[in-house]
């Protein structure tokens, strides 16, 4: 292991005032996107308080803890209605009046808003500073818009729970540790918003806490997270070693100065960065936690485990893209992870019944997407990738949200205990959901990679990218990169087939609700559709605002209305270019020599689409013919690779078995053996073992007067020889 | 010739302990510790030839002090005789651990 | 404000730190002259009192260079130049505030739970408090000694008589394991009295003893031993568990809070500047390392598998005790002040934990994990600050326990960074051992009829969690207040560790000296000699003195700070950092961070603001 | 004035407090005799004897105010070492008496006789703490002794007394058999009892040591066994238990005290060159003691018995000084003694109380609840107990801590590690009388108590030793400068320089 010479190279620090100042750009209240959740949270928080109390006290008093007695609900779930997604509306648009601001400046560098010296002893400062540059800018923008959205949905979805004030607090402490995350201007605030979302899922996973297995599935992604974490923490500390700070800019500044391209310690910090993101964003092998946490409420499942905190890895891997940068094979190891992981969770989702299920394995494979193109060195792909999913996946997840909630209420009406969110319960609901089933076939289009809607650009970008870098000259990892790549295909067509089977299994073909709750199928209320359509359009037009070059003349809006080539590649420019030289430096040019040929982007573009169209198509009239039984009339569980699917290839039984149990068992003998017999057992001996010689010796006492003449005689005896002899 | 007088002074005391340690009646024990005065005694006589009279000096101190144990020593005897009804001392053991 | 205090009839300076020792003591007797119903009322507006009296500390301490402030001594026993010293500093003002803060919150808190003998009961709290207050204000060892062991009667007889079904048991053992460590702490004690030749007990007379590296091997073991069952590092620990689920809730709080921080206190406060040789020792610091890690992760995976969940926190001490542990033998700044963190945190948090079974216990007369669950469901309020505690006991981010463990994992790093690896894996076990406990009580179904009746927060408790709670969450976020108090006396410890390896002879010396623990001629002053350490660290001064003097920002500069980097994955201390170190902070005299410029050495402050 | 007994007068006054207190001592017997009777009377007579041993204190005073002797060579000394060690033994006197006022009345002993006999007992010890001469060592010892065999058996109704006597009797006898041929041997060897010739012959190198040596041997013995030193100490246990609770706290005080005295004196002062030879005997002794007496102390279900091994125990730490021989454990040696008969004659009144003045509720058990029954008596039993511990805050404390800084200046630190170890056991033991004080629910309730007088003296006794225990744990230099002060001159005056151990 080899560690960069110390060379104190008299780098700059980018948060100089006068760099600021050139910029001639100053943000906006920035304070205030962090400050208008906490204090939606805050007031939110008070209101579920007081709720709960009453409903405790009802409880208590054996009364009905129904908060919703009379025709209105009490005060404390009518204000939410308004703190929850107000805040978030006001931070959104906050975050736009930046971004504005932001575009209408040439900024190079990050603007850094420090607030107070957070951590400071003697050699470490951290402080509490929000970072804006193009890359926060934009998670800003996502987080808040795309949260506001599931905020509002969420107050249809929510409107009957007990918990409805809870559950906004809990959402808004999550988009206040969101935004920390993403602007934190070093490791140490960025771990912050880290664990801080990672608390929130937690409690949002646990929402219905009074079921066991939805509070064990938030234990269980606490925990997951945390072995992440433990990476995140290693890789500071060797950060802090290396560069006595955690700021961001000192730490990219100085990286070449301070550590030697592909060594060992920015490969060892790289790696333990994505062991940190493969905690948080669920890739393998840490992914398991993720399909569990469809127990929460499924708009937190939009907004949290598929559009914005799941995919807080991939930022970080962007954010550190200078790092990543200056070690191949860690680069070569992050998306391998993510490729493979693509590969496991798409073959997983192929046999999942529970639609949340299927999203969440879907999501799984989509953020597998977006490791394997940072890893690559495409980072503003994953990035763009991470901004599509957002969109198309909220709206699935949404649309599905949706869907259970009215067989929730249906199947509540006709009495049944069927699972609502078990597809095989479903079926035919286009008719009573239109919108949503519109809304739901976009999605599953642009996730499907057609073109000209968002996922397509996104996802092809990757996989484009993980071809041109295959053929980088220098490229050691060559090779592997091109297994990545047609992994990668494969796996986009798994994509298109699995969301194909999930659309036709939910909203195809006949209904099997059964005849009762059939009737009470109905649309969502219209608080819950709008966020449908808004996202759908997002889902449709998303994608344009990077399109390859090669491609602009394909995208109508961009004759003139919609100038925007390759934007987001331009936007995030300063951000990633210093990784992308260093990458270049590393690696050689990536390869031009596109992989058909010479027929270039435009045809590979075509074929794509084309495929992923078949595949869509051919799925669709294979499964439609078929005929699904509701769950309860299903036979038994399939075996062989249709089992080993459908039980996510056994990894929970592993680790139960290989790890938790042994775990337990080891700590059950740390305490019995160890601690109460050997460590204890030796205190408590050594206090019995003084009494017993006590005893022992008291036995001489035998109440004889001769016996004690003769230990006095024994004694002078011993004391003279003593005295004569020595 | 001093020292054959602290040999049969030592003999003596050693009569006198090996008898404590091995009669079980009180009175002779007792016996056996004025022995062991006794020899002292005899010490102290056979020493002051050499460091002066003082020693022949102690020697009746030391008679006068066995002179008032035995007073005390044979009433506390009596004392227990009439609880125990003997002066085996291996009968007197409530005492003990 | 430090105007205002100054400025009263008797400036604060003058009385503060004696009106903390005897306040408690009037308070006591006052308890015992009053009836017994009125007892608990008497005591707490005494303790509260003398909260409100400590509160002026905050202001009044000025940290100056790092050394005691308010310093007052007068003489008590002569013949042996005993003397009643107190002072105060960036180490002790902390745990100064955090008993006279916990007090009242215990008191208040066991207000019905002590439903027996209250006058005794209070008299024992009042007197607890003046024994630990007299702990880590004493500046005198003898003085110190007689606090240290003062605080074990109250406890004894609060556990013993308030306690649980094995109530004696658990007294006994409390007891007796101290007892045995802090009595042959004294025979060292008595060592270093001979030894220094100075006929005192004073900490500075003690500072200036000159030891061979024998001798502080076995001082330390003395004294190490006896803060080390306090503390408790593994394997001293069973008294923990046992003491701490029979004591009554107060004697829980106050024992989690204060008495363990005597041992970590005691780490910090006299085996670091008495025997900075030994703690640089390669087998001492491995040694201490260990059982810093053990505790950390075995006590961990004991706590995860308690069904009595005051067992489970108590365990979770010792793993606490752990950071602290390995943090102060990282001995570096960060490990030190995260170490001291660790104790805060562990103080309010812990504390606050045992508050939240005790109410429990209260309710339900039961502390089985398995007869709760989902009180969360009748109890919100309850639930919300027990996870709120849960998570901050665990260091979650922008609650007191992460700046503590962040420090300390952080500063371990840098000296030890396999021990500071394994030592991360603390993070996940603490969520493998809280969270299910949690779940389990506060989550899951309310299939517990019982639990049912289970009642929120009463006013009063919320009195006593709410300045708990608000503590965690200010740690959390803005804990600077709390590290630049402490750092320039972290750093006078730290100044003395460094300057014996000075000292030593350099690099070289210092780390033959290490090596051979049997040199015997080479006694070595280890006490602040101005010209012997000037010449020492001088030339290490130079390289970072040089970039000083070319006018590097301050950041290269903190640059210069880290090139320790070369070794850092060894599991032995890098050589060269402390000289290093000495030089980046002699050289750190620009404004920005000025204020470490107290910090050193008092003969190279000279040199040093000249350069500046 | 100065004492150079040009006059046989000088005698008179440099015994002064023994004289005196003889004198009244017999006074006290006559009276006893002559008015027996009414049970007040009883009390009359305690009173009066305290009234004795008051006024040989005042005698007491009067030497130590300025009364010097001329030369180190009479056979008694004026020594601040032994006024010391006198005011020690008065006090353990007067306050064994004061204990037993109660305890006389109610179990119907006779006062005259009782009282006249601690006040012969207290004469022989004075006489052993101020003799400089070994004859007269062991005639104090023999008038001590024969007076405490009479006290063991005092009380004759009981079977136990009367086997304590004769078991104390016996075994003492035997034991002054070794001691005296001892005094033959070192006689025979440096041609003079006189301690100050002894150490002079030593010095100057005229011993006989094929005597010397088995003489000191023996000498040790005979102490050792006045001093309760394991392995001579298996009386203690049974004549503790079985004499009179009274008489009890007066052997573990004032016999032990005045046996330490001249152990010390005879040892330090006049072997003191032979320190080299005598000390590693003495080291073994001391650490067995302090080890089997608090370990067998553990399993003691009598606290009076338990209370007997503990004063083993302390024996064995007191041995730790006579084995460091320096000034400071000289003063440790005084300071602790008066530290101990304060804090072991307030536990075995608490026994007396207890026991209602009677030998019964003597068990563990019997203490059960006691501090919620009778809290006063529960927090002063605590405080003595405390102190018998050594624990900060208490005389018990500073005294064992001044003990260690002898051992310390010594260089004792095994046997100083031995001392503390030992002590954290004798922890337990204390403590389990506190535990059962105050964290077991008591049985059944104490009867009322008797005899008022005497238990309202005890209880002011009580009170004011607590007090003066709390006072000397927590300022402790008055007295400490005292005992500091009363070493001042003991060897030099007998011109002998500290040995190097």
């Amino acid at each position: 292991m080899e560690f960069a010479a110390f060379a104190p190279g008299p780098y700059t620090v980018v948060q100089d005032p006068a760099v600021q100042e050139a910029a001639g750009w100053e943000p906006f209240l920035p304070g205030l996107l962090l400050l208008l959740p906490l204090a939606g949270f805050i007031a939110n928080g008070w209101l579920a308080l007081r709720a709960a109390s009453r409903s405790a006290s009802a409880l208590r008093t054996g009364a009905d803890p129904d908060p919703f007695q009379g025709a209105t609900p009490p005060r404390t779930h009518r204000w939410p209605t308004w703190i929850g997604p107000g805040a978030l509306l006001l931070a959104f648009l906050v975050a736009m009046a930046n971004f504005v601001g932001m575009s209408g400046a040439d900024l190079h560098a990050p603007v850094v808003v420090p607030y107070w010296s957070w951590i400071a002893t003697g050699s470490l400062e951290i402080s509490a500073a929000i970072q804006l540059d193009q890359l926060s800018m934009l998670m800003t923008l996502v987080v808040t818009g795309v949260g506001f959205l599931i905020h509002l949905f969420s107050v249809g979805y929510m409107r009957e729970d007990p918990g409805y004030p809870r559950y906004f607090a809990y959402l808004n402490l999550f988009v206040f540790f969101m935004l920390i995350l993403v602007l934190g201007a070093n490791y140490g605030m960025m771990f912050v918003g880290w664990e801080g979302v990672g608390l929130c899922s937690y409690l949002l996973i646990g929402f219905w806490f009074t079921d066991r297995e939805k509070a064990d599935a938030g234990k269980k992604a606490f925990i997951v997270n945390r072995i992440g974490d433990f990476g995140f923490l290693v890789a500071m500390f060797l950060l802090f070693g290396v560069f006595g700070t955690l700021d961001f800019q000192t730490i990219f500044a100085g990286a070449e100065q301070q550590m030697v391209a592909g060594g060992a310690t920015v490969t060892l910090v790289t790696l333990l960065l994505m062991l940190g993101a493969a905690g948080k964003s669920a890739q393998l092998p840490l992914h398991i936690w993720l399909p569990d946490a469809m127990a929460g409420p499924t708009p937190v499942s939009a907004l949290i485990h598929a559009a914005t905190m799941v995919t807080a890895g991939v930022y970080m891997v962007a954010r550190s893209s200078v790092l990543y940068a200056m070690a191949p094979a860690s680069q070569a190891v992050v998306a391998g992870i993510g490729v493979l992981t693509a590969l496991v969770a798409a073959t997983i989702a192929l046999r999942q019944h529970d639609i949340k299920k299927v999203l969440a394995y879907s999501t799984i494979s989509q953020l597998g997407f977006m490791f394997l193109g940072a890893g690559i060195g495409a980072f503003t792909a994953a990035i763009f990738h991470l901004m599509t999913h957002a969109f198309f996946k909220a709206l699935l997840f949404l649309g599905a949200g949706a869907a259970i909630h009215s067989m929730h209420h249906a199947l509540h009406r006709a009495g049944s205990h069927a699972d609502p969110q078990d597809m095989r319960n479903m079926g035919g609901l286009k008719t009573p959901m239109r919108t949503a089933w519109i809304a739901m076939w976009i999605a599953t289009l642009a996730i499907a990679g057609i073109w000209p809607l968002a996922g397509f650009f996104s996802k092809d970008e990757i996989i484009w990218y993980t071809a041109a870098w295959a053929g980088a000259p220098d490229n050691p990892f060559g090779g592997l990169y091109t297994v990545y790549w047609i992994v990668a295909i494969l796996t986009a067509m798994l994509t298109a087939f699995y969301m194909t089977r999930l659309m036709v299994m939910t909203f195809h073909g006949r209904s099997r609700v059964g005849a009762q709750a059939r009737a009470h199928l109905h649309e969502a209320p219209r608080v819950m559709t709008i966020p449908l359509i808004v996202l759908a359009v997002l889902s449709v037009f998303g994608g344009w605002i990077n399109v390859p070059a090669a491609l602009r003349e394909s995208v109508p809006g961009l004759y003139g209305v919609l100038p925007m080539s390759e934007w987001l590649h331009h936007w995030l420019e300063p951000v990633t270019h210093r990784a992308t030289e260093l990458q270049t430096a590393a690696l050689g040019d990536k390869a031009h020599a596109d992989p058909l040929a010479g027929l270039g982007e435009v045809a590979w573009a075509l074929m794509s689409t084309l495929a992923a169209a078949l595949v869509v198509v051919w799925a669709f009239r294979r499964l439609s013919a078929r005929r699904y039984a509701p769950a309860a009339e299903s036979g038994p569980p399939p075996g062989g690779l249709r089992g080993f699917l459908a039980n996510k290839w056994y990894f929970d039984e592993i680790y139960d078995r290989g790890i938790v149990r042994p775990l337990v068992a080891l700590s059950r003998w740390c305490w019995r053996a160890v601690d109460a017999a050997i460590i204890d057992g030796t205190v408590n001996l050594v206090g019995y073992a003084t009494r017993l010689a006590g005893f022992a010796a008291s036995l001489f006492q035998t109440g004889q007067a001769t016996t004690y003449a003769f230990a006095l005689t024994l004694g002078v005896l011993l004391i003279l020889g003593a005295a004569v002899l020595l | 010739m001093l020292s054959h007088a602290l040999m049969l002074s030592a003999a003596l005391f050693v009569i006198g302990t090996l008898g404590v340690v091995v009669r079980r009646n009180a009175i002779i024990i007792f016996l056996c510790i004025e022995l062991q005065l006794n020899a002292v005694n005899l010490a102290f006589v056979a020493l002051s030839r050499y460091t002066g009279i003082e020693g022949q000096l102690y020697v009746f101190f030391v008679m006068t002090v066995a002179a008032a144990e035995a007073a005390v020593g044979l009433a506390i005897i009596i004392a227990i005789f009439r609880h125990y009804k003997t002066v085996n001392v291996d009968q007197f053991n409530l005492l003990k651990w | 404000m430090t105007d205002f205090l100054a400025s009263l009839p008797l400036p604060y300076q003058d009385w503060a730190l004696h009106a903390l020792i005897w306040l408690p003591l009037a308070g006591l007797l006052h308890v015992v002259a009053a009836p017994a119903e009125r007892a608990r009322h008497i005591a707490f507006r005494w303790s509260a009192a003398v909260f409100v009296a400590s509160l002026g500390l905050w202001w009044a301490f000025d940290p100056g260079p790092g050394g005691f402030a308010l310093e007052s001594s007068a003489s008590w026993i002569d013949s042996w130049g005993v003397r009643y010293a107190l002072g105060v500093d960036g180490i002790s003002i902390f745990m100064v505030l955090l008993t006279t803060l916990t007090t009242p919150i215990a008191i208040l808190g066991a207000w019905n739970y002590i439903d027996k003998r209250r006058k005794a009961f209070y008299s024992l709290m009042l007197l607890l408090q003046t024994g630990v207050t007299g702990v880590f204000l004493a500046t005198d060892i003898f003085l110190f000694y007689v606090f240290f062991e003062l605080t074990l009667i109250p406890m004894y007889f609060i556990v013993g008589i308030w306690g649980g079904e094995r109530r004696i048991y658990a007294a006994v053992k409390f007891f007796l394991y101290t007892a045995v460590g802090s009595l042959l702490m004294l025979v060292a004690i008595l060592y270093m009295y001979f030894a220094s030749g100075a006929e005192s007990f004073s900490y500075q007379a003690f500072l200036a003893t000159e030891l061979t590296m024998r001798e502080q091997l076995w001082l330390f073991a003395a004294f190490a031993l006896a803060f080390g069952i306090k503390v408790p590092v593994f394997p001293f620990h069973t008294w923990l568990p046992d003491a701490h689920v029979e004591a009554p809730t107060p004697g829980s709080v106050i024992l989690a809070s204060l008495l363990l921080k005597m041992g970590t206190y005691g780490f910090l406060r006299f085996l670091l500047p008495f025997f900075p040789g030994a703690v640089q020792h390669p087998t001492v610091v491995a040694i201490m390392l260990a059982l810093g890690l053990i505790g950390i992760v075995y006590a961990a995976w004991v706590a995860a598998v308690q069904p009595d969940a005051k067992k489970l926190v108590a365990y979770t001490s010792v793993a606490h005790m752990g950071f602290v542990v390995i943090g102060i033998f990282a001995l570096t700044v960060n490990g030190l002040q995260g170490g001291l963190m660790v104790m805060i945190s562990h103080g309010v948090s812990t504390g606050a934990l045992f508050l939240l079974l005790g109410m429990m216990y209260e309710r339900r007369h039961t502390r089985l994990i398995e007869d709760f669950g989902g009180i969360g469901r009748v109890a919100p309020l309850f639930a919300t600050v027990f996870v709120i505690t849960a998570l901050a006991s665990i260091g979650l981010p922008g609650t007191s326990g992460f700046i503590g463990e962040f420090l300390a994992l952080i500063g371990v790093f840098e000296t030890h960074a396999v021990v500071a690896v394994v030592a991360t894996t603390g993070v996940i076990f603490a969520a493998y051992y809280m969270l299910p406990m949690v779940q389990r009580i506060v989550f899951n179904p309310l299939d517990n009829p019982e639990n049912r009746a289970f009642p929120d927060l009463s006013r009063r408790e919320k009195v006593v969690l709410g300045p708990l709670v608000a503590l965690m969450i200010w740690i959390g976020v803005h804990p600077a207040p709390f590290l630049t108090r402490m750092e320039p006396s972290v750093g006078v410890v730290l100044e003395r560790v460094e300057a014996a390896r000075v000292g030593m002879g350099g690099r070289a010396g210092a780390m033959e000296a290490v090596a051979d623990p049997d040199v015997e001629g080479g006694r070595f002053r280890v006490d602040e000699a101005p010209e012997e350490e000037g010449a020492g660290s001088d030339e290490a001064a130079a390289p970072a003195r040089g970039l000083a003097a070319r006018g590097q920002t301050p950041s290269g500069i903190r640059a210069a700070m880290h090139p320790r980097w070369n070794a850092a994955l060894c599991v032995a201390p890098c050589p060269n950092s402390w000289a290093i170190r000495a030089a980046a902070r002699l050289a750190c005299t620009a404004p920005r961070r000025s204020r470490c410029a107290p910090g050193i050495v008092h003969g190279l402050r000279d040199a040093g603001t000249e350069e500046g | 004035m100065v004492l150079d007994y040009s006059s046989g007068f000088h005698y008179l006054l440099a015994l002064l407090p023994e004289v005196v207190l003889a004198c009244w001592g017999m006074l006290v017997l006559i009276l006893g005799v002559a008015r027996k009777g009414a049970e007040s009377r009883a009390q009359e007579i305690g009173w009066l004897s305290v009234a004795g041993l008051a006024l040989a204190a005042v005698a007491n005073g009067w030497l130590y105010s300025g009364v010097a002797e001329a030369g180190a060579g009479g056979m008694v000394a004026v020594d601040r070492f032994r006024l010391f060690a006198n005011w020690v033994l008065l006090l353990a006197a007067g306050l064994s008496i004061i204990v037993s006022l109660g305890y006389v009345t109610r179990q119907k002993l006779q006062a005259g006789e009782y009282h006249a006999l601690i006040l012969f007992a207290t004469v022989g010890t004075m006489f052993m703490a101020s003799a400089r001469d070994l004859m007269v060592i062991f005639l104090g010892l023999e008038l001590m002794s024969i007076a405490v065999y009479a006290l063991v058996g005092f009380n004759r109704r009981d079977r136990r007394s009367a086997e304590a006597g004769l078991k104390y009797f016996l075994l003492g006898a035997f034991a002054t058999g070794f001691l005296l041929f001892g005094i033959a041997l070192v006689y025979g060897a440096a041609g003079s009892v006189n301690i100050q010739s002894i150490a002079e012959a030593i010095r100057a190198g005229t011993v006989a040591n094929a005597l010397m040596a088995p003489g000191v041997a023996l000498l040790a013995t005979g102490f050792a066994f006045k001093v309760a030193a394991v392995p001579f100490h298996m009386w203690t246990p049974d004549v503790y238990e079985g004499a009179p609770t009274p008489v009890t706290a007066f052997m573990a005080t004032a016999v032990k005290a005045a046996a330490f005295a001249a152990f010390l004196r005879v040892f330090v002062v006049g072997l003191g060159d032979l320190h080299g030879q005598w000390w590693a005997i003495l080291w073994w002794l001391a650490a067995i003691t302090m080890v089997a007496g608090n370990v067998v102390a553990l399993v003691q279900a009598n606290v009076k018995r338990m209370l007997a091994y503990s004063s083993i125990a302390h024996g064995g730490y007191l041995l730790v000084a006579v084995v460091a021989a320096n000034d400071a454990a000289i003063a440790a040696l005084l300071f602790y003694l008066l530290v101990y008969t304060v804090m072991t004659i307030g536990a075995f009144a608490v026994v007396v109380t207890v026991g209602n003045q009677t030998e019964r509720n003597n068990r563990i058990d019997d203490f059960a609840g006691l501090g919620w029954r009778r809290p006063i008596l529960g927090i002063l039993m605590t405080i003595f107990l405390l102190a018998l511990a050594g624990f900060p805050g208490t005389a018990g404390f500073i005294a064992k801590y001044q003990l260690l800084l002898g051992a310390a200046e010594a260089e004792l630190w095994v046997l100083a590690v031995v001392l503390v170890l030992t002590t954290v056991v004798s922890y337990w033991y204390y403590l389990r009388v506190a535990w059962f004080m105050w964290m077991k629910e008591g049985g059944a309730e104490l009867q009322a108590s008797g005899s008022g007088g005497g238990s309202l003296a005890t209880h002011i006794v009580l009170v004011a030793g607590a007090g003066l225990i709390l006072l000397a744990g927590v300022f402790p230099d008055a007295v400490l400068d005292l005992a500091l002060g009363s070493v001042e001159g003991l060897r030099q005056l007998a011109g002998v320089s500290a040995p190097a151990p």
